[in-house]
C-alpha cells in the first residue's frame, strides 16, 4: 500500500473587505509538489513557516481539496473515491497534531476521545470498542483506567500519548505526525519519539513526519523533503540529505539548525532576507533572493525538478 | 522552537486541578442565588403565598400606606394601589409574567439563535456570510423603539409581547454562538474528527455544542435581565401585558400619577425588578467568570493571532448588559 | 567585581494553591561582555529570575522574598520605584520572547523606539530622529526612515524581535536580558538574530542573560551556562565544562535525551515521570523522582552546591570535587 | 479604506432600508388606516375615495416603492391628527431630544472612562469595589423607575429640581442621569476588562522594562488600545440610548421625539411614529457609521489595510 501525492497544488484565494467578483490573488500554500510514501517507513517533511508544509498536511488528511494534482492511496486517485473508500482511507490515515491541549475535546472522556475514529459498523459492538480503546491505551503506555477520565487532568506529554492512542485505535497504516514534539518540554520529547518509533516498529506503521525541528526530524525520518515558499525543493534518503544536502536552501537550515555541542561550532551559513510571502512568491527560483550561491538565471528560470544522483532529487540551477 | 506553548510567567502550575468547582463553591454568588430562588418560588406558588387576589380592588381601602406608615394596616404589608389592590400580592404574582416572559422569550430566541450560528459557524461560505449580514442589521436595529411600536400595532398581548422580544432577540444568541463556534471549530480536536470519518452532524453534537454550552449559559442568563427590563418598559410604556394583569412595568406606570401622594405604588415593584435583574447580572457575571471554558487557555493563541476587526465585538456582545427602557 | 552578582535570590508566588517558589535561593555572577545562558523547562523558574532582576515580578501574587541583586555592588532590592525606572531600559534591558505582542500596536515604531531615548538620555528633536534611525539600522531593519511612521503589524515576527532589541539596545545597556528572543521564529530566522545579537554584543561590550530551552543556542551562543530545575540552579559552569563533563544527573539526562541534527542516534534515553508541581515540591532534591542514581538522602535534604571544577558548580550529593 | 468605508456605507443603507420596511409592513399589517381617518359611519363611497386618494387601492408592492421613494424625498405625509406636514412636527421635537442625548451621552463618557480606566488600575481597591457597584446596579436599573424616584427624591421631597418639562440647565439633570446611568455603567465597566486585558499583555510589560514612569505605561500605551473595544461597544450603546429616550422622555416629560412617537402611538397616528421611527433610526445608524469611522481610525490596523 503506498500514499502518492503527485504534482499536488492547493492555492487558497485572497479576498479583500468586499468579497465582490473574482479574487484575482492566490496564495500559492502549495505549488506542485510530488512525496510518496511506502509502508513502514518515515517520511519527514521539514520547512519553515509559509513554507506550505501545513497545508500539504491538510491535503494527506482531506481536510482541503487541492486545487489541482492528485493525491492517490494504493493507486487509486482520492478524488474518485466512493463512500466505501473514503471509510477504508479514514481507517488506514490517522493524524497526531503539534499541540497537545487543542487536539483533546476537553468536554469528552478519554474513552469517547481515543474511541471517536471507531466508527459503530455492522457487528461491532459497544464492549468490542471498550476493549480496542484499552488496549490502544496500554500500546503508548497509559494505564487501562485512564479511559474513564477527563483530559485535564493529564500533562503534556500524557495527553500526546493519548492523542498518539487514537490514532492507533483503527490500526491504520500511516499516520501523519504534524509537529508531534514541538509543544513539549524538552525532557518528554524523547519518550514521545522512541514512542513513536517503538510503535512503528511494533506495528509496521508508516509515518509522515511534518516539522520544523530538524533534529527530531532525523531521529525518526527515513526519507526526507525539504519545501520552501510552497514548492519541494529536494528529496532523498535522511542520511544522505543530511550528510550532503544538494540545494543551498537545504544546506542553510541544516546550517542554522544548531547541534549539541559546543565545540561542534562551525562557520554558519546565515541567509539573507525574510522568508517569502507566498502570495507573491519571487520570480524564477523562489530562493533566489535569500540565495548565497545564486546565478544569473535564478533569477528568471525556473530550476526543473530532476533526478540529480540516483534516488536524490532537487530543483536547483546548481545541479 | 517549539518549547511550551504556555506562556512562562507565572509557573506552571500544572497539572491543572481536577475539580475547577471547588474552589470556587466558597465564592458562589449567595445573595444573587437567595434572591433568584425567592423569586422562583413565588412565580411556582404565588396563588398560596399571595394572601389577595391580585386584580380584585376594593375602592373603600384605595391608597393605603404599607404597614410602618400611620394609616398601615397588617392586611395589605405594602400597602394598595388606586383601585385598592394589594400591593404585595401583585407583586408576587408579577413575578410569573417576569419569568415566564423571559423564559419563554429566551426559550424561542436561544434555540433559534443557537442552531443558526452553530450552522452559520460550522458551514462558514454563503450561508455564514447571509445570515451575518441579518445579524449585523438585526443588532444595528434600536431594538426598544422597534418593540414598542411592533407591539402597539400588533395590539399589546402576553403572546405578542413574547413574540417581539424573541424577535428581537435572536441575533444577539445567533452572533456569539457563531463566535465561539469559529473558535472551537479552530481546535485541533474538530479536525482530528474529520480525520476520524466523522460527519459534520456529529462534530456539531459532540464537539462543537458541548463546548458551546457555557457560552450559552452566561448569555441566556445575562439575557433574563435585559428581557426583564425590556418587558418592564413596555408595560410602563403601556403596550406590555394588557392590565389588569400585575405586570411590574404596569404598576410602576400605575403609581406615576401618585408620587407625591403615594409613593410605594411604583416604588415597591421597582424594588424588585431591580432585586431581580440584580441578581440575575450578578450570577451572569458569576457564571462568566467560572464557566468560562477550559479550552479558551488552550486556545487563547489562536483568539490573539486572529484578533482584528471582528474580536473586539465578541467579547462588547458579552458585556452588552440587560437593559430595557 | 562582576558586573552583576545575584546572591540567593528568592521569588515567591502566593496563589490560592498555596505557595509557589518559582525562584528559590538562585546565584551566579555576570561579567562585562560575557553571554550567560539560564536554560531549563517550562516552569523551571527562568523567566520569573530575569523578571526579580528589574522588579517586574507580577504582583501582588508574586513577591521577592530573599536574596541581593548587587549591579555594580548596588543594590537594586533596596532601591525605590523612581530609582528603579533609572535602571530599566538604561542600565538592565529586556527584550521578550514574543514579537508578535511585545510591540504596542497603537503607537508607530519610531515613537516606541524614540521613547526610551528621550526619556534616558534627553534627547529631542532631530537629533532624536537620527538616532532612532541608527539604531535601527544598527539591528539591519532596511529602509529604516521610511519605516518611523509604520505600525508593528506592517513588520515580520524576525523584524519586530529586531526592533525590540533596538529599543532594549538604545541607551546602550550594561545588561540584556533576552527571554527566549527566538523561540516563536523560524530556523533561519533565528539564526539570522542570534548571530546580529553576538555581533551587536561584540560591539557593544554588554553583558547577555539568554534565557533558553535549547540546548543548541546554549552550545553556539553561551560563555556560561546555568541548569536550572524547579527554581533553583542545578548546575552552572562554562559552555564548555557543563557540556564536556556535565556532573548533575538532569543536566546528564538532558543532554542524552535530546535528538541532535549533527548525528543520528538509534535510540535516546528518556528522562521518565513529569516535570515537577511546583507548588508541591517533595521535601528533597526535587529532581529525586526522575533521577536515575536516586540515593535515599536525595528524598530526604536538598542537596547543597558543590564545586566541582573551578567555575563548575553541581547541586547533587553525586557530585565531588574533581581533584586537580 | 476608501473600500472599507463604502462597505459600512452599504450596510448602514441596507439597514435603513431594513427599517423603512419593517415600519412599512408593520403599520399596514396592523388593519386599514381608512378607518382611523374616517368616522365609522362614513359612506362606501367616501372610504372609496379614499383608499384611492391615499393610493391604498394599488397592490402592495406597488405602494411599497411609492412609501420608498417619498421618503427618500423626505415626504412623511401629513399627521392625521393635526393634517400638518409630519417633517414639522420632527424638526419641532427633534432639538430636546438632541439636547438630552448630548448631554446623557457626555455624562457617560466623562464619567465611564476614567472612572473604569482608574479601577482597572487599582483593581482590588475600596475604590474598585466601589466602582463595580455602581456599574452593576446601574446595568440592573429600570430606567423609567430611577427617573420617577428621582423625582420623588429630588422633585417631590427635596425639591432641588423641577420635575419635568424642559428648561434651565437645572431641567436637564435629572432625565440626562437617568439616561445616561446606565451608559456609564457599562461604559465603565468595558474599560474597566478593556485596561485590564491591556495591562497583561506583553508590550505593556516591554513599556515598563523601558522604564517608563507608570502614567506614561499607563495613558500612552494603555489608553488608546483599551479604549478601542470601548468605542466599538459605543455602536450597542446607541440602540440602547434612543429607545431610552423614549422612556425618560416620558417620565420626565421632556418634549422630544420619543415622547412624540409615543403621543402617536395612543392616538394611532402612524404617519408620525412611522416618520419618528424612522429619523431615530438613521440618527443611530449614523451614530453607528461614526464610531465605526472612529474605530477604523484608532485602529491602525484597519487605517492601513487599504491603503
Amino acid at each position: 500500500m503506498i500514499l502518492e501525492a503527485v504534482d499536488l497544488k492547493k492555492y487558497f484565494p485572497v479576498t479583500g473587505a468586499l468579497a465582490l467578483g473574482r479574487a484575482q490573488t492566490w496564495i500559492r500554500a502549495v505549488d506542485g509538489v510530488s512525496v510518496q510514501v511506502g509502508e513502514g517507513e518515515t517520511l519527514g517533511i521539514v520547512g519553515e513557516s509559509g513554507s506550505g508544509k501545513t497545508t500539504l498536511a491538510k491535503l494527506f488528511l482531506l481536510l482541503e481539496r487541492p486545487t489541482a494534482g492528485s493525491l492517490r492511496f494504493d493507486g487509486k486517485d482520492v478524488a474518485t473515491f466512493g463512500r466505501a473508500d473514503v471509510r477504508r482511507y479514514r481507517r488506514s490515515v490517522q493524524a497526531v497534531f503539534q499541540d497537545p491541549f487543542s487536539s483533546l475535546d476537553p468536554r469528552m472522556r478519554v474513552e469517547q476521545i481515543v474511541g471517536e475514529p471507531l466508527i459503530p459498523e455492522n457487528g461491532v459492538t459497544r464492549a468490542m470498542v471498550r476493549d480496542r480503546v484499552r488496549e490502544s491505551l496500554e500500546l503508548v503506555g497509559l494505564r487501562r483506567d485512564s479511559a474513564s477520565l477527563y483530559p485535564h487532568e493529564f500533562s503534556g506529554g500524557q495527553r500526546q500519548r493519548i492523542a498518539i492512542a487514537r490514532a492507533l485505535v483503527t490500526t491504520p497504516k500511516f499516520i501523519l505526525l504534524d509537529e508531534p514534539v514541538s509543544a513539549l518540554d524538552v525532557s518528554i520529547r524523547a519518550q514521545i519519539l522512541n514512542l513513536l518509533k517503538r510503535l512503528q516498529d511494533q506495528l509496521g506503521l508508516a509515518y509522515i513526519m511534518i516539522s520544523h525541528d530538524l533534529a527530531a526530524a532525523r531521529y525518526l525520518a527515513t526519507r526526507l523533503a525539504v519545501m520552501y515558499c510552497g514548492k519541494l525543493v529536494e528529496t532523498g534518503a535522511c542520511e544522505a540529505v543530511y550528510t550532503e544536502p544538494l540545494h543551498p536552501y537545504t544546506e542553510a537550515l541544516l546550517s542554522a539548525a544548531l547541534p549539541l555541542h559546543p565545540s561542534a561550532r562551525r562557520q554558519r551559513i546565515i541567509l539573507k532576507g525574510e522568508i517569502p510571502n507566498p502570495t507573491n512568491p519571487p520570480s524564477g527560483c523562489r530562493f533566489h533572493p535569500r540565495c548565497h550561491r545564486v546565478l544569473a538565471e535564478c533569477s528568471s528560470v525556473e530550476p526543473a525538478w530532476r533526478e540529480v544522483k540516483p534516488g536524490r532529487f532537487a530543483a536547483c540551477h546548481l545541479h | 522552537m517549539g518549547g511550551s506553548g504556555r506562556p512562562p510567567s507565572p509557573p506552571a502550575l500544572a497539572p491543572a486541578p481536577a475539580q475547577p468547582w471547588r474552589g470556587s463553591l466558597r465564592r458562589l454568588p449567595w445573595f444573587a442565588g437567595a434572591v433568584l430562588a425567592t423569586l422562583v418560588f413565588c412565580a411556582v406558588f404565588a396563588p398560596w403565598l399571595a394572601s389577595k387576589d391580585p386584580t380584585a380592588g376594593d375602592i373603600t381601602t384605595k391608597l393605603i400606606p404599607p404597614i410602618w406608615m400611620e394609616r398601615g394596616t397588617m392586611e395589605h404589608p405594602l400597602g394598595t394601589d388606586r383601585f385598592g389592590r394589594d400591593i404585595l400580592s401583585r407583586i408576587i404574582h408579577g413575578s410569573r409574567i417576569s419569568l415566564l416572559v423571559s423564559i419563554i422569550a429566551i426559550g424561542v430566541a436561544g434555540t433559534l439563535g443557537t442552531a443558526l450560528g452553530l450552522i452559520a459557524g460550522y458551514r462558514g461560505g454563503l450561508t455564514d456570510t447571509l445570515l451575518m449580514r441579518m445579524t449585523d442589521i438585526g443588532l444595528s436595529l434600536p431594538t426598544i423603539l422597534i418593540a414598542v411600536v411592533m407591539v402597539a400595532v400588533s395590539e399589546p398581548s402576553f403572546r405578542n409581547v413574547v413574540l417581539v422580544i424573541a424577535l428581537l432577540l435572536w441575533p444577539r444568541f445567533a452572533r456569539q454562538i457563531r463566535g465561539e463556534t469559529l473558535a472551537v471549530k479552530e481546535q485541533d480536536f474538530v479536525a482530528l474528527a474529520v480525520v476520524a470519518g466523522r460527519s459534520g452532524t456529529w462534530i456539531i453534537a459532540r464537539h462543537i455544542f458541548p463546548n458551546v454550552v457555557p457560552t450559552l449559559l452566561v448569555i441566556s442568563t445575562l439575557q433574563v435581565g435585559y428581557v426583564i427590563l425590556l418587558e418592564g418598559t413596555l408595560g410602563f410604556l403601556g403596550v406590555g401585558v394588557p392590565p389588569p394583569n400585575p405586570a411590574w412595568g404596569l404598576m410602576i406606570a400605575d403609581g406615576r400619577g401618585f408620587l407625591a401622594t403615594a409613593w410605594w405604588i411604583a416604588l415597591f415593584p421597582g424594588l424588585a425588578m431591580l432585586l431581580t435583574v440584580l441578581a440575575v447580572n450578578l450570577m451572569g457575571d458569576w457564571l462568566r467568570d467560572h464557566l468560562d471554558p477550559k479550552l479558551r487557555q488552550a486556545g487563547a493563541r489562536v483568539t490573539a493571532a486572529t484578533a482584528t476587526t471582528a474580536a473586539p465585538i465578541e467579547p462588547a456582545i458579552a458585556e452588552a448588559p440587560a437593559r430595557g427602557d | 567585581m562582576p558586573l552583576l552578582a545575584v546572591e540567593d535570590l528568592k521569588t515567591y508566588f502566593f496563589t490560592r494553591r498555596g505557595v509557589v517558589k518559582a525562584v528559590d535561593g538562585v546565584s551566579f555572577t555576570l561579567e562585562a561582555g560575557e553571554t550567560l545562558a539560564l536554560v531549563g523547562e517550562s516552569g523551571s523558574g527562568k523567566s520569573v529570575t530575569c523578571l526579580s532582576l528589574v522588579r517586574l515580578v507580577p504582583e501582588p501574587a508574586g513577591r521577592i522574598v530573599g536574596g541581593r541583586i548587587l549591579l555594580d555592588g548596588d543594590d537594586l532590592l533596596a532601591k525605590n520605584p523612581r530609582q528603579m525606572r533609572r535602571v530599566r531600559g538604561k542600565q538592565i534591558a529586556m527584550v521578550l520572547q514574543d514579537p508578535m505582542t511585545s510591540l504596542n500596536p497603537g503607537l508607530t515604531i519610531g515613537t516606541q523606539v524614540g521613547e526610551v531615548m528621550r526619556l534616558h538620555q534627553g534627547i529631542r528633536g532631530r537629533s532624536l530622529r537620527e538616532r532612532v534611525v541608527d539604531a535601527l539600522r544598527r539591528l539591519r531593519i532596511s529602509a529604516a526612515e521610511s519605516r518611523l511612521g509604520q505600525f508593528p503589524h506592517q513588520f515580520s515576527g524576525g523584524m519586530r524581535q529586531r526592533v525590540s532589541s533596538a529599543i532594549a539596545l538604545s541607551c546602550a545597556p550594561r545588561v540584556l536580558i533576552a527571554d527566549e528572543p527566538t523561540t516563536s521564529l523560524d530556523v533561519t530566522i533565528q539564526a539570522q538574530y542570534l548571530e546580529l545579537l553576538k555581533e551587536v554584543q561584540a560591539a557593544a561590550g554588554v553583558a547577555v542573560i539568554l534565557v533558553t530551552h535549547d540546548f543548541g543556542i546554549v552550545a553556539a551562543n553561551a560563555d556560561r551556562v546555568a541548569v536550572m530545575y524547579a527554581g533553583r540552579i542545578v548546575e552552572m559552569g562554562t559552555t564548555l565544562q557543563v557540556f564536556n563533563n556535565p556532573r548533575h544527573p538532569y543536566t546528564q539526562a538532558l543532554l542524552r535525551c535530546l535528538p541532535d541534527v549533527d548525528l543520528k542516534r538509534e535510540q535516546l534515553v528518556e528522562i521518565g515521570g513529569q516535570p515537577p508541581d511546583l507548588a508541591a515540591l517533595p521535601p528533597g532534591c526535587p529532581f529525586a523522582p526522575r533521577c536515575s542514581e536516586r540515593q535515599p538522602i536525595c528524598e530526604r535534604s536538598l542537596p547543597p552546591a558543590v564545586t566541582v571544577d573551578a567555575g563548575h558548580t553541581a547541586a547533587c550529593f553525586l557530585a565531588v570535587a574533581t581533584p586537580a | 479604506m476608501a473600500r472599507y468605508l463604502a462597505g459600512r456605507l452599504a450596510q448602514t443603507l441596507l439597514s435603513m432600508l431594513v427599517v423603512i420596511s419593517i415600519v412599512f409592513f408593520l403599520t399596514r399589517l396592523s388593519g386599514n388606516p381608512i378607518h382611523l381617518l374616517l368616522d365609522v359611519n362614513a359612506s362606501e363611497r367616501d372610504q372609496e375615495i379614499l383608499t384611492r386618494h391615499l393610493g391604498l387601492d394599488r397592490p402592495l408592492p406597488v405602494q411599497y416603492l411609492i412609501y420608498v421613494r417619498n421618503i427618500c424625498l423626505g415626504d412623511f405625509g401629513t399627521s392625521i391628527l393635526t393634517r400638518r406636514p409630519v417633517t414639522e412636527h420632527i424638526w419641532e421635537r427633534l432639538p430636546a431630544t438632541a439636547e438630552l442625548g448630548f448631554v446623557a451621552m457626555a455624562l457617560s463618557v466623562l464619567i465611564g472612562v476614567p472612572f473604569g480606566m482608574y479601577s482597572a488600575v487599582r483593581r482590588g481597591t475600596a475604590f474598585d469595589s466601589g466602582a463595580r457597584i455602581f456599574a452593576v446596579l446601574g446595568q440592573s436599573m429600570p430606567a423609567f423607575w430611577l427617573g420617577l424616584m428621582l423625582i420623588l427624591l429630588f422633585g417631590v421631597i427635596l425639591g432641588i429640581f423641577p420635575a419635568g418639562g424642559r428648561g434651565g440647565i437645572e431641567h436637564i439633570i435629572l432625565p440626562a442621569f437617568t439616561l445616561g446611568y446606565f451608559t456609564s455603567a457599562a461604559i465603565l465597566r468595558l474599560t474597566r476588562s478593556a485596561m485590564l486585558e491591556v495591562l497583561g499583555s506583553d508590550y505593556i510589560k516591554f513599556a515598563r522594562l523601558k522604564g517608563l514612569h507608570e502614567q506614561v505605561v499607563l495613558w500612552k500605551h494603555g489608553l488608546k488600545n483599551a479604549l478601542l473595544p470601548v468605542v466599538t461597544f459605543a455602536v450597542m450603546l446607541f440602540v440602547q440610548f434612543l429607545g431610552g429616550a423614549v422612556v425618560t422622555e416620558t417620565v420626565f416629560a421632556w418634549p422630544g421625539l420619543g415622547r412624540l412617537i409615543l403621543e402617536s402611538i395612543t392616538t394611532r397616528d402612524y404617519p408620525i411614529v412611522q416618520a419618528g421611527v424612522l429619523v431615530l433610526s438613521a440618527l443611530y445608524l449614523t451614530g453607528n457609521l461614526c464610531v465605526d469611522l472612529l474605530y477604523s481610525y484608532l485602529n491602525p490596523r484597519i487605517r492601513r489595510a487599504g491603503a
